[in-house]
């Protein structure tokens, strides 16, 4: 004899805002992928945003942080800011940089002049990964990214 | 993530397993460079086993390949999953390497 | 040939801020605990604290929540506050009842006259496996436990 | 969650897996007075694959205990894992069940 348990509909409105501060050492970058990604798959992000998109676009933005903001040094951290729900995820990633143009640094690297090259890739594949990206100053440089929940 | 580096006839065969991204695409550089200079000329780079790459992870690719090339040699990709597939259309680097579909298949177009 | 990747620290200074509400339903409450649950383990508190201590008593908390304050009325709703870092947790459960006295309705369970009773084992149980449970009103009837993190 | 029952000579061995809380206890209760019911009067339940237990599942297992008790019958418990301990000495509870280390020490002590 083997019962079923009653079966429990899967949460709404969950909201989870998270926020972490790493040393500018990209050593830390998986990490922090890894706990915002857990929080898409809890809240029923599809595989390829949670394998993806946002695993891909954060390491960007991360990696940008720490070696263009903050250029690395020591006693320069990396602010990581996450609000998500069932709707979207908004992630912010402020570095103790002097920011930059972001339409201005942003590069197409599929044009032939490009291609071979071996810099130049991530502010467009976070736009390409990303519902949106933003950058503007508060308290420090500071780079959001939205993305919509699929299915 | 790490990298295991077999040989498979005349070619060299690396393994990523898990990321490759801004954090250790250095190591994998280093090691392919490595076995450059000792003079192999034939790699393939599996990527069964990995999660994602970032565009440093790309950008080392692109340069190790270069490198390869004007050593008269080559290096080839085999076994991308979906999302790597994506990545590499979307960044248009999938009409500068030669990728296949399995391990086996990328070994036989040598 | 085989490498081994360079050691990433543990992160530290993460933390996270959860908010969730559910129906007068108790078949919520293993999903809403295992959220909870979840963001403890991330931050390596301890194992029996992640599947007994916050277990356990946040389900106490909830199933009060849900028959006693909001007595399943179906228009009813619970809403759960955490938040939570790698010194402590803090839960707030919410219902829409009047409250109680919490000193008040704790009774000891193992009195001999009580050892037999079904009931009566909630409050005692959150007592003793949170280092701390409060109530107050906030826009309904506030339940508050915190647990301090140990290794 | 479930409940497994089995008969095991004539003792009624009952599975908790997973939880044993207030969305499911009802459903154990009922099993086991079911078999009560047809006349079964020794019974065990092996928490070997129990998760935790709230206030209301130990209510339960007090409630039942009882009410096999009241028929001249008996409810012990085996292996609980350490959580599970402790949660009977915090209620003392442990006073009150007789608790075997393992299902097969249980069953022979019937
Ligand atoms: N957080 C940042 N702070 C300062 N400059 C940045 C930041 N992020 C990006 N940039 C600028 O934008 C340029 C393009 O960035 P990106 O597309 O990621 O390519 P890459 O980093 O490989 O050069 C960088 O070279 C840098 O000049
Ligand atoms: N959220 C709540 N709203 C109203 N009353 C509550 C609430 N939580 C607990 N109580 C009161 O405290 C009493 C004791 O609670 P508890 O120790 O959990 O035992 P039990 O729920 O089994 O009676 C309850 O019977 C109820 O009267």
């Amino acid at each position: 004899m083997q019962s079923s348990p009653p079966t429990a509909p899967p949460l709404r409105k969950l909201r989870v805002a998270l926020e972490v501060e790493i040393p500018s050492d990209v050593r830390y970058i998986e990490q922090v992928v890894e706990v915002i990604a857990r929080q898409c798959r809890q809240l029923a992000y599809n595989r390829r945003q949670t394998t993806l998109n946002v695993p891909v676009a954060l390491t960007e933005a991360l990696s940008n942080a720490i070696l263009r903001g903050n250029e690395e040094k020591p006693a320069k951290h990396v602010q990581v800011r996450c609000d998500v729900d069932s709707d979207r995820l908004v992630v912010e990633v402020v570095d103790e940089g002097t920011g930059f143009d972001l339409n201005g640094c942003m590069e197409d690297p599929t044009l032939p002049e490009n291609i071979v090259r071996e810099d130049g890739r991530g502010l467009y594949l976070m736009s390409r990964l990303m519902d949106s990206v933003e950058r503007f100053s508060n308290h420090g440089n500071v780079v959001r990214m939205t993305l919509r929940r699929h299915d | 993530m790490s990298f295991a580096i077999k040989k498979d006839g005349d070619i060299v065969v690396v393994d990523v397993e898990g990321q490759l991204i801004v954090g250790n695409r250095q190591e994998l550089k280093q090691k392919v460079l490595d076995e450059l200079e000792r003079g192999e000329r034939k790699f393939l780079v599996d990527f069964s086993r990995t999660g994602y790459i970032d565009s440093s992870g790309l950008g080392v690719l692109v340069s190790l390949s270069k490198k390869i090339r004007e050593q008269g040699g080559e290096l080839r990709l085999a076994d991308l999953n979906d999302d790597l597939k994506t990545l590499f259309e979307l960044t248009k680097l999938d009409t500068l390497f030669q990728i296949s579909d399995t391990r086996e298949m990328a070994l036989q177009s040598f």
